[in-house]
């Protein structure tokens, strides 16, 4: 069994122990209820980090998803305050928005080899800021909250069949079909090959540059996606949405597996990693402690969870070590013979 | 080369071709051809042109002018790896371009995998079975499913040549294949490169290593400072020729054969019952005063972890260490200021701080000398810098240089100046020449030798056989992490250290 | 209500809590909690609810963050809390969240911030009015002219733009003279950014008569500013809330003013509100309107400011 | 590498002085020295962090922590003076102790159990709020007393208001320690190459360690100052201001992989945007736009950087 199935299987028993202790404290927290929220919480993040992973599995990073999520629902607030654009178009219109990100990000990166971290940094700034310039304004030029009414953009993030929110559906398709294209795609190859090693990779005459550009537009798209469910969930947005959400992005990738050297961690990982993180917000206020000892809690587990990945991934290799060790004695007693 | 031998034959050739980077020439009309199954030699020492010739010929990079043939059809000045790979070019790199956590299915056909019919989805299923059938048809230690990060470096060569030969391959251009080979791999590998041939593939073979180039090459291209030296056909090749045209001058010993004589003097380094579970077991020899004492054997016999144990790099279960008559438990720290030197095996990993200067690079194991108080007096780090470049003549003797940009003798010898500008009175090293030109490689000959006059005892392990003969007073040739046999005062041939690398111990020597 | 009665009664079991008779829980959702003005009408609920043992409060940090609040929103709905107290963050973003919980039977008192969907109750301190009570006192203060600077909230902060507008338009209404020569908004409320700021507006304007910071904190920020320039005898600083520091800072007439609110009054009267409504069990109210309470600023002075009791500085 | 840092500084410094040209162009109220000290002063406190945050960042690694932590420990320094009745300088000292001890664990974590930086500190980040509120008592607490404690960041000296002589002192002492200590030397070694530095007779962990440490350290000073600034603590205090400090380093040339930076660069790096936002203001460029120039003079410093920074770093990042 590969070192990534044990870490699942460790993070499972762990989410599977804390949901027990958490209901036994209480058991509101097992109510469909509560798990429906719990989901759409988890996928609200999860979607963006799906397609953070891709960006990390290239050893990049995407600072500016946070500033892709403003902008986005400011252009859907826009659209549904001014106009009267069929919702399909409209969605359209905001992925272009993460798409259009994304591609800059990765020119930079790419045609100019600029460090990933601070130019998605940079564009994140840039769209921070355009996100309150095209943001809705009243008469007085103070931005102004507008409430969506829209029920067909309302649609996204309300519940469908069985209570199942449409952003957990969406999540679980998108999270299924990142999944396939990676593993099962030679696009999907290609982006761990530019991942694991690059000059490898172009070598073998894979355009490493176009898979990074797709990556970071890939990460782009997925932003804005979840821009519409967030937005669409609160039925308004705020020039501020998203931003400062990186930090549970990133944690719900590292979580999950995915290195940032690159080339190693799957969408699996992230979807189990962002679940987690959710169940862990979510439980901590099930047990009614203050909310001074909340982040010190979901700190404490955080680590405590990367320590245990990394013991364990001690232990085997421990093993291997030793039964390498028989393997070779036996191979001498044979030369001996 | 049972075929016709006649110009008609020729699967590549190329007519004057010439390339400069910024202004500086790099390859001045060049000839070069290769026939249809024949194995070709291309040698020179760095600088020389080689792979700038390859990088043309497989177009990773293009030509400034010259005409390319490759079977029959004209190549067009622009030239992609693409259209390389469509013509059947196929490149064995230096560094092995694989991909970690990739299985040995994926690597074969990484960009090529087969697809299920009307999707874009790849048949893993059909995949394996492929890297099988391509498996079994040379048949490689190989499993399909195997990950590459759990394969040997050997195995992982293979998993390169399947690579290649999945493609319609017509051409196999080999780049330093067996720098990272053991003696047996390397064999298995000519035994490839045979088969090869025998299915009419030409191979395309670059290395530094003379006895190889003698004994697998039907032709040698030798190439000096861009330009086309001579072609040697079969009859005349022989290393001392080719080094000659090489580098211009013949060298004063024959590569081949060297008379050890043992030196006495009081004893540095005594070793007793040395062992480290898995690794080596029970190891015991002395080393004396200015004495270079060889260790042979092929990788993976333990000779690597013994001197890195011995240097304090790794710690070792049983036996006892005296250094200079004290008894000594090593620790890199302890080695160090101890006066012992250690000049690791891969150099890019191990030895140099690619992204720093020179000056750096040799300033940071001496940083007791000039950092005695914590703060570094930079007139002393830049003096013993400009030391280090000057006594090895570092090229460009520039200290602020990256030495991430220097090729790779002269970043082993800033490997070798960080110890040469303290005094020592001990120095292990491990493959000092791996993947290094003919003329750097005397020129740290001579400083291995200097070492030893200068009374520094030398700990040398090298699957160079010349170089171990040559340098060496003494050997030990080590077997599966066990002492095998000693040679010192005979005369004392790269083949038998072979052999006795191999397990064949013959008595008659001492 | 008697089914979340019964419920809150069954979870109190299992919570272990001493099991009285019949236990509330009341959920309290500030922007962010270690605010001066968060944790005095923390205080002022306390006051009343320490007398009722039955009842436990449970504050949520939503860090600033409107999207946090909505998901606090739904937990609390799902915890079958029985009140909610509700600091939004923004009008629009917690109205579904509001709706939602008053449709499952659980009254959601606004505190200064009423959301669009129509609520139980919402007790404001009049944030318009307050800017407009500041821009009247300063304009007293200055004679009618001079120039006058804003540090702003950040944009879209409704409360601190509301306070704004106040004063602009009593500005513009009363002192044709006085010229609001600059406005800039320091990100995140912050202190340090408004002394930069303030600095800034001390370098543009060699006569600058007086500044309004749309809270108490950038007022102390503006006021450390133009004292280490050694302007502060020069400029009237007005804030609005009416913390305690800030309250000292007037006596020492260092700061000229406040919008003063007693959070601890408010904060109290949510209490009560609360109290009564799960006293009678009313539920949410079947009003059309929500029913808004306004608190009138006091403009506190260093001639008025002795009018405020210790025990109502917070 | 001796000359690199420098060449860095030298290209920063291509993009400050015509950006300050422009900016006393647009408006003449810019290059005043009551200006100019004020838009250093803003920066005092992200120079102040990123004098010990470069460490960890030069071995490849990162402190995300060093927000939470300043906040920390103006609270802790407020509750020795206030609470305790401590004098004011020993307070100070025992904070900044007590920051390099979190810096400490957050190093134990990373070099010892082998955890990546990033995780470590983002979670450290948010346990150290949550203490934060528990020491605090979820309060904002004003600080009145004592004065010389006060006057620490709004006192003047020379005409300068003091926290500009703090940080010019720890950058200084920093990129001194970086460039002529043997410390400074293994920390570029490790961030380099750890393995080579190893052999070298480095010790990778004892660096890590101290690096941390020393950010933890920092982190307090940046707090002590901070609360001495504003006059009041708690625990949301200099929260988000580690993107400011990582970006400072960044535009200062402290790549992440292959051990270079200078403390110097990202002085010049913050300094340089708060020129460009201290520019808007006087121009009553309203705030939206502010993040949009930054943002794109970041890249641009970047492009004019990029001969330096554009080395193999991918390459690098696997040797």
């Amino acid at each position: 069994m590969s070192h990534h199935a044990v870490r699942r299987l460790i993070l499972v028993g762990l989410m599977l122990a804390l949901s027990a202790l958490i209901t036994v404290i209480n058991p509101v927290f097992l109510s469909s209820g509560n798990l429906l929220k719990l989901l759409q919480e988890a996928a609200q993040t999860g979607i963006v980090a799906v397609g953070f992973t891709f960006v990390m599995i290239t050893a990049g990073i995407d600072m500016s998803i946070g500033g892709v999520v403003a902008v986005t629902s400011m252009v859907c607030i826009n659209f549904l305050h001014y106009t009267k654009v069929p919702i399909p178009v409209l969605v359209f219109l905001s992925l272009f928005v993460g798409a259009l990100t994304g591609l800059v990000n990765g020119f930079f990166i790419t045609k100019y080899k600029l460090p990933e971290f601070i130019v998605t940094l940079a564009t994140r700034s840039i769209l921070a800021g355009l996100a309150l310039v095209i943001a809705v304004k009243d008469s007085l030029g103070f931005v102004q909250n507008v409430y969506i009414q829209n029920d067909s953009y309302l649609w996204f993030g309300t519940s469908g069949l069985f209570g199942i929110y449409r952003t957990t559906v969406a999540f679980l398709i998108l999270g299924v079909g990142a999944q396939i294209f990676l593993k099962h795609t030679r696009t999907g190859t290609n982006i761990y090959a530019t991942g694991a090693n690059p000059t490898a990779a172009r070598l073998t005459g894979i355009d490493t540059d176009r898979t990074t550009i797709g990556v970071y537009m890939f990460s782009g798209i997925c932003a804005s996606l979840a821009a519409v469910f967030i937005s669409s969930r609160m039925m308004t947005a705020m020039p501020e949405l998203g931003l400062g959400s990186e930090m549970d992005v990133i944690a719900s990738v590292v979580i999950g597996g995915t290195a940032f050297s690159g080339g190693v961690g799957d969408v699996w990982g992230t979807m189990l990693g962002s679940l987690f993180l959710a169940l862990i917000k979510n439980g901590i206020l099930k047990t009614g402690i203050s909310p001074w000892i909340q982040p010190i809690a979901i700190g404490g587990i955080i680590v405590v969870t990367v320590i245990v990945d990394v013991w364990q991934k001690k232990l085997r290799e421990h093993l291997e070590a030793r039964a390498k060790l028989k393997r070779l004695s036996a191979e001498r007693g044979r030369d001996a013979a | 080369m049972t075929k016709v031998e006649n110009g008609a034959d020729l699967l590549l050739e190329c007519r004057s071709i010439t390339k400069s980077y910024s202004g500086h020439v790099v390859l001045d009309a060049v000839d070069f051809s290769v026939r249809r199954g024949e194995v070709h030699a291309l040698v020179g020492e760095n600088g020389a042109g080689k792979s700038t010739l390859i990088k043309i010929v497989t177009g990773a990079t293009g030509r400034d002018s010259g005409e390319m043939v490759y079977d029959g059809t004209v190549v067009p000045m622009e030239h992609l790896r693409r259209d390389a790979e469509a013509l059947g070019i196929a490149v064995i790199y230096q560094e092995l371009s694989l991909i970690p956590g990739m299985t040995v299915a994926q690597n074969i056909f990484l960009g090529k995998e087969p697809l299920r019919p009307l999707t874009r989805l790849i048949d893993v299923r059909k995949m394996n079975d492929q890297a099988r059938e391509l498996i079994d048809r040379y048949n490689f230690p190989l499993k399909p499913t195997d990950l590459i990060d759990n394969i040997s470096i050997a195995q992982r060569q293979l998993v390169e040549i399947l690579k290649a030969l999945s493609g319609k391959a017509s051409i196999m251009i080999m780049d330093e294949p067996t720098s990272s080979l053991t003696k047996t791999e390397v064999e298995m590998l000519f035994k490839i490169i045979a088969l090869l041939k025998s299915e009419g593939i030409s191979v395309l073979y670059i290395s530094h290593r003379m006895e190889e180039v003698y004994a697998l090459s039907d032709r040698v291209t030798v190439l000096r400072d861009g330009k086309l030296v001579k072609v040697l056909d079969k009859e005349e090749i022989s290393p001392e020729e080719i080094i000659r045209l090489m580098i211009g001058h013949k060298l004063e010993e024959k590569a081949v054969q060297h008379e050890l004589t043992p030196k006495g003097g009081k004893v540095v380094l005594e070793v007793r019952g040395l062992t480290s579970v898995g690794k080596f077991e029970d190891l015991s020899f002395d080393l004396h005063e200015g004495e270079v004492l060889g260790i042979g054997g092929l990788v993976g016999s333990g000779r690597t972890e013994l001197v890195r144990a011995l240097y304090g790099a790794d710690s070792f279960d049983a036996g006892t260490i005296r250094y200079l008559g004290k008894e000594w438990v090593p620790s890199v720290r302890k080695s160090i200021e101890g006066g012992i030197g250690f000049i690791p095996e891969e150099r890019r990993l191990q030895g140099i701080l690619a992204t720093q200067s020179i000056t750096r690079n040799i300033g940071i194991p001496n940083l007791d000398l000039i950092a005695p108080r914590g703060i570094v007096s930079v007139k002393e780090e830049d003096r013993r810098a400009a030391r280090g470049i000057e006594l090895l003549n570092v090229k460009p003797p520039r200290p602020e240089q990256l030495v991430g940009n220097l090729s790779g003798g002269n970043q082993q010898k800033v490997v070798l100046a960080k110890w040469l500008v303290r005094d020592l009175k001990l120095i292990f090293i491990d493959e000092p020449t791996v993947g290094i030109d003919i003329g750097a490689k005397e020129e740290i000959y001579d400083h291995i030798r200097a070492l030893s006059a200068r009374g520094v005892s030398v700990l040398l392990v090298s699957s160079d056989l010349p170089e171990l003969t040559r340098l060496s007073d003494r050997v030990i040739v080590l077997r599966q992490g066990r002492f095998f046999q000693e040679f010192r005062e005979c005369v004392l041939t790269g083949e038998k250290i072979l052999r006795a690398a191999s397990g064949i111990r013959e008595g008659d020597d001492e | 209500m008697k089914k979340t009665a019964i419920v809150a009664a069954l979870l109190c079991v299992l919570l272990v809590v001493p099991a009285v008779a019949q236990t509330y829980k009341v959920a309290y959702i500030p922007q962010s909690i270690g605010q001066p003005n968060t944790n005095a009408w923390l205080e002022g609920m306390m006051r009343v609810f320490r007398k009722y043992p039955n009842v436990k409060v449970q504050s949520f940090d939503a860090q600033l963050k409107a999207e946090l609040q909505v998901s606090y929103m739904d937990d609390v709905i799902n915890q079958k809390y029985d009140a909610i107290v509700l600091q939004a963050m923004d009008a629009a973003a917690l109205s579904a969240s509001v709706k939602a919980a008053e449709a499952k039977g659980i009254p959601v008192i606004t505190v200064n911030l009423a959301t669009i969907q129509k609520h139980t109750a919402s007790v404001q301190m009049a944030d318009i009015s307050a800017g407009y009570a500041v821009g009247k006192e300063m304009g007293k203060q200055l004679g009618g002219k001079g120039n006058v600077v804003i540090i702003q909230s950040p944009p879209g902060a409704i409360l601190g733009v509301n306070r704004e507008k106040g004063f602009r338009q009593a500005m513009a209404e009363l002192y044709p003279n006085i010229k609001i020569v600059g406005a800039q908004s320091a990100e995140g409320w912050k202190k340090e950014i408004a002394i930069t700021i303030m600095n800034g507006f001390l370098q543009a304007n060699k006569e600058l008569a007086g500044v309004f910071a749309v809270n108490d904190n950038m007022a102390e920020g503006a006021m450390i500013a133009a004292e280490a320039a050694g302007r502060l005898d020069q400029i009237k600083i007005w804030g609005a809330n009416g913390q305690k520091s800030t309250l000292a800072l007037i006596e020492q007439g260092k700061i000229a003013g406040t919008a003063y609110n007693n959070s601890f009054a408010q904060g109290s009267l949510i209490a009560e509100m609360v109290m009564e409504n799960l006293q009678k069990k009313l539920g949410p109210s079947k009003a059309a309107e929500t029913k808004v309470i306004q608190i009138p600023p006091f403009a506190a002075t260093k001639e008025t400011v002795g009018q405020i009791a210790a025990e109502d500085r917070w | 590498m001796n000359k690199k840092p420098i060449a860095t500084e030298l290209r920063l410094a291509v993009v400050l002085v015509p950006l300050m040209a422009v900016l006393s162009v647009l408006s003449p109220r810019f290059l005043t020295l009551d200006n100019l000290t004020n838009v250093v002063w803003s920066v005092c406190l992200i120079g102040i962090l990123s004098s010990g945050a470069i460490y960890p960042r030069i071995t490849g690694g990162i402190d995300l922590s060093l927000g939470s932590t300043a906040a920390l420990s103006g609270i802790v320094v407020d509750l020795f003076m206030n609470r305790m009745g401590i004098p004011w300088i020993p307070s100070i000292l025992m904070t900044v102790v007590i920051g390099a001890l979190v810096g400490l664990f957050n190093g134990f974590i990373v070099a010892k159990i082998k955890i990546p930086a990033f995780v470590v500190t983002m979670a450290a980040k948010t346990y150290l709020y949550g203490i934060a509120l528990v020491v605090s008592q979820g309060a904002m607490l004003a600080i009145l007393e004592p004065r010389p404690f006060i006057l620490i960041s709004t006192g003047r000296f020379l005409g300068l208001p003091n926290p500009i002589y703090i940080m010019v002192a720890l950058a200084v002492t920093s990129q001194f320690v970086l460039r002529r200590t043997a410390f400074g030397r293994q920390v570029m070694a490790v961030g380099s190459n750890e393995v080579a530095a190893r052999l070298s007779g480095v010790d990778p962990d004892r660096v890590r360690l101290i690096s941390y440490t020393i950010s933890g350290g920092t982190s307090a000073v940046g707090g002590v100052i901070l609360a001495s600034l504003t006059q009041q603590v708690f625990a949301a205090a200099a929260s988000g201001i580690e993107l400011d400090v990582m970006t400072a380093l960044v535009i200062g040339g402290t790549s992440a992989v292959g051990g270079r930076g200078s403390v110097l660069g990202a002085l010049i790096g913050a300094i340089m945007v708060a020129f460009i936002i201290n520019g808007l203001n006087l121009m009553n460029i309203p705030a939206p736009f502010h993040p949009i120039v930054t943002g794109s003079v970041i890249i641009l410093a970047l492009l004019l950087n990029e001969g330096y920074l554009v080395p193999k770093r991918r390459t690098l990042s696997r040797a």
